[in-house]
């Protein structure tokens, strides 16, 4: 069965116009999905409207089998989900151990575990604990943000544009960091602008024009498909 | 000699009791600002309600202060508080929570508070009268003399014990406010909301929670600061509308959305008042037989006449806005 | 079209409503009070106008509408009520003038050292030399006008008026209200909204505490009546004749400032404003200054909340500063436009006709039912009541007006009439 | 031609963190200039630098020789320098007209005093202004729905509307915050080409932050290229597709079309 299911959606900001038309994803547990497509194509929209921050016009998204449409955020992490956006995704006075408390807000039992854990996958963080997340630089925020969403102990993790803003070098440390928490058994379903190095890791990619599917396949097919290549990925490779 | 202890009686000891009311309130109003957006004109009515529960609890119970040896009004605090803060959540859920839920801009906020506000005043009257009321109907008021060991100080330093209490409050509930905000969950979700409300909410922290939790801390220290201002004083029913301008001032002061500047902001707004309204001639007139000729030595020299003292927070608030808009502290929103 | 046809029964069901009303009204206690509410109600009218198009076209949170009215009351009654020759004939008459020929000079000192060329460059010198000027000014100010003042309380009770006619008085009224709002929105406009709400509120306490406690200057408590009326007063023509011809000149006043909002409203004037309260990010890209067209509608208001505070306050004949009170002249206003539809003139009208006839007929409402409340505790619980139990029974309406502000802000934002969007 | 714009090494942090970082670059005066670099580069925080949104904490930005860092929006507005927006900024209470209608600065009818005493003026010269705005709808076949509601248009025909005020004034140089993303296929050719018209027949200067990499080629030249918040390099498309640099740090399976 597939962990998460999004089922002909249409959805949007408010009541305006829907921006998703019909949009179909399926992710199996266990696995790194990456949504790819030009600017505008709704990639963010559909991570966020998987997060509940949007209005759902139609259509359904199950989670282990169960509709999650109508779950309020923190309702959706006690389900195994956690978010990171794209942009202001630390508590900036707070500092990262703080942060990182926050992610694990809904849990009850002793957290000190997690937080060394997230200490592991991010060793910079631990030397920075008492520091506050907004005097961070880009990519340790982004450690940040990925170490918060994974205090919930999460199934599914959402990136939005994990890397966005990154140089080169951290943007490689930062999928590394993902394929080793996706090892650890955490679904990841990210957005990726850099869609080739993302679909590298990728099993399953689904690429998005004008906010409706254009095409889904595993990550190596869609890097071997020529037309994919040639409209989304470039000519270069 | 006895110029300094006149000046400490009236400008340090009643400051400082001042400031501590207007800290305590400005606490709730920086938190209310940081965590729900708006500005709640309805506190200083809250601190009302809340010396008027422990009013009725002291009428109610007149000798419970003597199984403490403390006064009685003092004994009903954290009843009041409790009740306070009880009507607090109560006010959120009934009249902010609806219009929250509807997306109404922050001055629509303000504005349903100012409406809240009307309606606790016109309830405290209907049920409490206009009068001023002392809570000391039953016992006695004890004022400690203290006497320095200094030949030329014929006066005494003058402190109530109510004062006194007001301050070993003060303290305590800083200390709290520290220790809840730093070290316990609920605390730091409330800085976390207060920083960023959407990172929040996906972060799985409850948003009610921590707004009841808010509305529960401003409205026991609102409940506290009125009770024991009014035990030093009286209970006057327009209490409200007086504390509300400098308790705006000091949480601007301070730096919205900023605890710690809201308790430095009450300070700075209270030793301002008493030190504005300090008749400086007292100073002076040691000195008369030194002074030139031509300058007469007026009675009263104060920078600010008495009848004008709500001037004081003002001008400090528009010092401020013009100086410094986020404030001592570096606040939130600007 | 339809929608259309809709607004329009709504306001006719509306306008019928205040008609039956205002007939009640006449009917119960007869024309003389009947005219004497309608021309209050004019009165208020203005203020709420002025207000609705703060609030309405710009957004603006004025919390301290009394103020504005107290000054523009004062103005006025400085500007019309007869010469005091006690005053003008004692020595007072020109050495007050001599203590604000000073302030003026330290004002320009002041001015005068912010403008210093060699110290632009020096900020932290500047700042100090300024607060020092500031500081001498005011204590010297301070310490002139002590005496004089007191001197003009003791030999003449206060310093009269200019005994002008009653119009200049409300015009000026009306600019002095408008300079208060360029300082108060000078200061504010440019921060977040809630610090205009809290500014004004303390602006409105502070002119109540002056002109309550500057005797030489307001009688303070004593109150300064009667203050001419623009009409033959009634002890002239009866009561009923004088309050009509007072509520003519105050419908015609009426008249004219909505010919002024409508035309505004409807010219590039009210597409700007409205442009920039819809984005204003945008509309500062387009070249608007957002600031400073705040500023021009916040004085707008200001101005047209003067004219009805001076109108209404010549209205009572009295001016008394202790009755300026937050409640009736500022929150009462507030109630008035948001239910009748802030931006939309004749709902902010018809509301305050709402609004003030309900308000006057809840004193007499609210003393039965609490008289009701005392005669069955009484007869039946042997019930003590309070000895002022009656002026306890009128916070009901305070109550009342609370309620009522929460109530619309929940079940109808928009108010009775919403502001009408434009299609061309 | 000289340079319309200079930007010399600019600087601007946000609390600890250094959006954009020492950047230099120049605009020729009557160029179709594309600026293109991965999300978070600090594009759009340069625009708005650019348009006294933000002030640079270093450094300075030279508009026909003239330092503007500091000036308003306003001021730029006055300056001939207008820009749109990424999200869509239109007056959703306005109508599509209207929000035409609205852009020129200095209407007559803009001051209470014209609107009250000389309403003839006022009228007159909003005729003309109603006639140019006419003029901008039918120019970018809007005139079907010239009297809906700004709010409730569609994206695309947001963007046309943001792009329609730049042509309200008579600008010198307009920022354009990808005008492309969301637009569809046709209209984004009308708009290209309207964007190419203004510049060649209006002399307008473009500075344009796009991702749609059909758009940047056909229209833009030079190209600059911005990451970690400074100018990695300026050159035609090609020369741009040549830097391996460039491709690594953007390219490397970014969204780009030959």
């Amino acid at each position: 069965m597939n962990l998460i299911d999004v089922t002909q959606l249409v959805a949007g900001y408010g009541n305006n116009a829907p921006i998703l038309h019909d949009v179909d994803l399926a992710l199996a547990a266990g696995k790194i999905g990456v949504i790819a497509g030009p600017n505008g194509a709704g990639k963010s929209t559909l991570l966020k409207a998987i997060f509940g921050l949007l209005n759902i016009h139609s259509g359904d998204i199950k989670h282990n089998g169960k509709s999650i449409i109508h779950l309020r955020a923190d309702q959706l992490v006690a389900e195994g989900l956690a978010f990171v956006p794209q942009e202001f995704n630390v508590f900036e006075s707070l500092s990262v151990e703080e942060n990182l408390e926050m992610g694990a807000f809904i849990r009850t039992d002793s957290i000190s575990d997690s937080i060394d854990h997230v200490y592991e996958y991010f060793p910079p963080l631990k030397e920075k604990r008492k520091q506050a997340a907004g005097e961070l630089s880009g990519g340790q925020r982004q450690m940040v943000a990925m170490g918060r969403a994974l205090m919930s102990r999460p199934t599914l993790l959402l990136l939005d544009e994990p890397t966005a803003g990154l140089s080169p070098l951290f943007m490689e440390k930062i999928f590394e960091r993902i394929i080793a928490v996706n090892q650890a058994g955490v679904t990841v379903l990210m957005v990726e602008q850099h869609a080739r190095q993302a679909l590298e890791i990728a099993d399953q990619g689904f690429i998005l024009v004008t906010g409706k599917n254009a095409y889904t396949d595993t990550g190596d097919a869609l890097l071997n498909n020529d037309e994919v290549a040639r409209s989304f990925l470039g000519g270069v490779s | 000699m006895n110029e300094f202890i006149f000046f400490f009686n009236k400008v340090i000891v009643s400051g400082a009791a001042i400031g501590s009311v207007y800290a305590m309130g400005a606490i709730g109003v920086t938190l209310i600002f940081g965590i729900l957006r708006f500005a709640h004109f309805a506190h200083g009515d809250m601190m009302t309600l809340g010396a008027f529960f422990a009013f009725g609890l002291t009428v109610m119970f007149p000798q419970a202060g003597q199984l403490f040896g403390l006064p009685t009004g003092f004994i009903m605090l954290p009843f009041a508080m409790v009740l306070t803060a009880l009507v607090a959540v109560l006010l959120d859920r009934t009249f902010y929570e609806p219009l929250r839920r509807n997306k109404i801009n922050p001055v629509g906020m303000v504005m349903a508070s100012i409406g809240v506000t009307l309606m606790l005043q016109g309830l405290i009257r209907l049920f409490g009268g206009i009068e001023a009321r002392h809570f000391f109907f039953a016992e006695r008021k004890d004022i400690f003399r203290l006497a320095l060991p200094f030949e030329s100080a014929s006066r005494k330093i003058v402190i109530t014990e109510p004062q006194i209490l007001l301050f070993v409050f003060t303290l305590l509930a800083v200390l709290a406010i520290h220790f809840i905000l730093n070290r316990t969950k609920f605390g730091k979700a409330m800085r976390a909301v207060s920083d960023n409300v959407d990172l929040a909410r996906v972060s799985g922290i409850n948003i009610q929670k921590v707004t009841v939790i808010t509305w529960m801390i401003a409205g026991s220290l609102a409940a506290a600061a009125g009770v024991l201002l009014s035990l030093d004083v009286s209970l006057k029913p327009d209490l409200s509308f007086n504390l509300l301008l400098p308790i705006f001032a000091a949480a601007i002061v301070g730096g919205v959305g900023h605890p710690y500047g809201a308790i430095v902001g009450g300070y700075v707004v209270g030793f301002a008042e008493t030190l504005s309204i300090f008749n400086w001639a007292v100073f002076l007139r040691p000195f008369r037989e030194s002074l030139p000729d031509w300058y007469e030595l007026p009675s009263k020299l104060a920078l600010v006449p008495t009848e004008y003292k709500i001037t004081v927070p003002f001008f400090i608030l528009v010092v401020i806005l013009i100086w410094r808009p986020t404030g001592i502290f570096k606040g939130k929103v600007i | 079209m339809k929608p259309l046809l809709n607004v329009f029964s709504k306001e006719s069901i509306i306008i019928i409503i205040c008609a039956a009303l205002v007939l009640f009204v006449f009917s119960l206690f007869g024309a003389a009070f009947g005219f004497r509410m309608l021309a209050e109600i004019a009165c208020f009218s203005i203020i709420a106008l002025g207000l609705s198009i703060q609030w309405g076209y710009a957004g603006l949170f004025n919390a301290g509408i009394m103020g504005f009215i107290a000054i523009a009351a004062f103005t006025s009654m400085l500007v019309s009520f007869p010469v005091n020759e006690d005053f003008r004939q004692s020595i007072y008459a020109t050495e007050i003038i001599w203590v604000f020929v000073k302030l003026v000079m330290g004002i320009v000192i002041i001015w005068g050292i912010n403008r210093l060329p060699f110290l632009q460059t020096r900020v932290a010198l500047r700042r100090l030399l300024l607060l020092v000027a500031i500081a001498v000014t005011y204590l010297i100010f301070m310490q002139n006008l002590e005496p004089v003042a007191s001197g003009i309380e003791k030999e003449a009770g206060f310093i009269g008026g200019f005994g002008l006619p009653v119009w200049m008085g409300w015009i000026a009224g009306g600019i002095v209200a408008g300079i208060l709002a360029w300082f108060v929105g000078h200061i504010c406009l440019g921060l977040r909204s809630d610090y205009l709400a809290i500014a004004t509120l303390g602006i409105a306490e502070i002119i109540k505490a002056v002109l309550k406690n500057a005797d030489w200057l307001t009688r303070g408590t004593l109150t300064v009546s009667p203050l001419p009326w623009p009409v033959s007063t009634p002890g002239e023509i009866g009561f009923i004749a004088s309050r009509a011809l007072y509520l003519t000149i105050t419908v015609i006043m009426i008249g004219f400032i909505l010919w002024l909002l409508q035309r505004a409203y409807n010219a590039p004037w009210g597409r700007m404003i409205r442009a920039i309260r819809d984005n204003e990010l945008s509309s500062a890209a387009m070249g608007k200054d957002v600031n400073a067209r705040r500023l021009e509608v916040f004085i707008f208001g200001a101005v047209l909340m003067g004219v009805g505070g001076a109108a209404l306050v010549t209205f009572n004949s009295i001016f008394d500063p202790s009755g300026f009170l937050p409640l009736h002249h500022t929150f009462l206003i507030w109630v008035m436009v948001i239910l009748g539809g802030a931006g939309n003139n004749m709902g902010t009208i018809l509301g305050t006709m709402i609004v003030y006839i309900v308000w006057v007929m809840s004193e007499p409402a609210t003393l039965l039912i609490f008289e009701a409340v005392k005669y069955l505790g009484v007869e039946w619980f042997n019930w003590q009541v309070p000895n002022d139990f009656d002026s306890r029974a009128l916070q009901m309406r305070v109550f009342l007006i609370g309620m009522t502000i929460t109530l619309v802000l929940r079940y109808a934002p928009q108010g009775l009439l919403p502001e009408k969007i434009r299609e061309n | 031609m000289g340079n319309i714009l200079e930007v010399k090494q600019v600087s601007k942090s946000f609390d600890a963190l250094q959006v954009i970082n020492d950047c230099s670059f120049e605009i020729e005066q009557g160029s179709i200039t594309g600026l293109i670099g991965p999300n978070g580069a600090g594009k759009t925080t340069m625009f708005n630098l650019i348009a006294g949104v933000f002030h640079a904490d270093q450094g300075q930005i030279l508009y026909q020789d003239k330092d503007i860092s500091g000036h308003k929006p306003e001021e730029l507005f006055q300056l001939g320098l207008l820009r749109t927006f990424q999200i869509a900024q239109e007056f959703s209470r306005l109508t599509a007209l209207e929000n035409l209608m609205m852009v020129p600065n200095h209407q007559p009818g803009e001051s209470l005093v014209n609107v009250w005493l000389r309403s003839g003026k006022v009228a007159s010269f909003e005729e003309k202004v109603r006639q140019k705005a006419n003029d901008v709808i039918d120019f970018l076949k809007l005139g079907h729905i010239k009297n809906e509601l700004a709010g409730n248009l569609s994206g695309g025909q947001k963007k046309l509307l943001e792009l329609g005020r730049t042509m309200m004034v008579d600008a010198k140089m307009v920022l354009l915050d990808e005008v492309a993303a969301g637009v569809n296929r046709t209209l984004l050719q009308d708009l290209t080409a309207n964007i190419q018209r203004l510049n060649r027949e209006l002399g307008y200067t473009f500075f344009v932050i796009e991702h749609d990499m059909d758009m940047i080629a056909q229209l833009c030249s030079p190209i600059i290229v911005m990451a970690e918040g400074r100018k990695m390099m300026q050159g035609s498309i090609e020369e741009i597709r040549a830097n391996p640099e460039v491709v690594k740090a953007y390219f490397g399976g970014g969204v780009i079309t030959t």
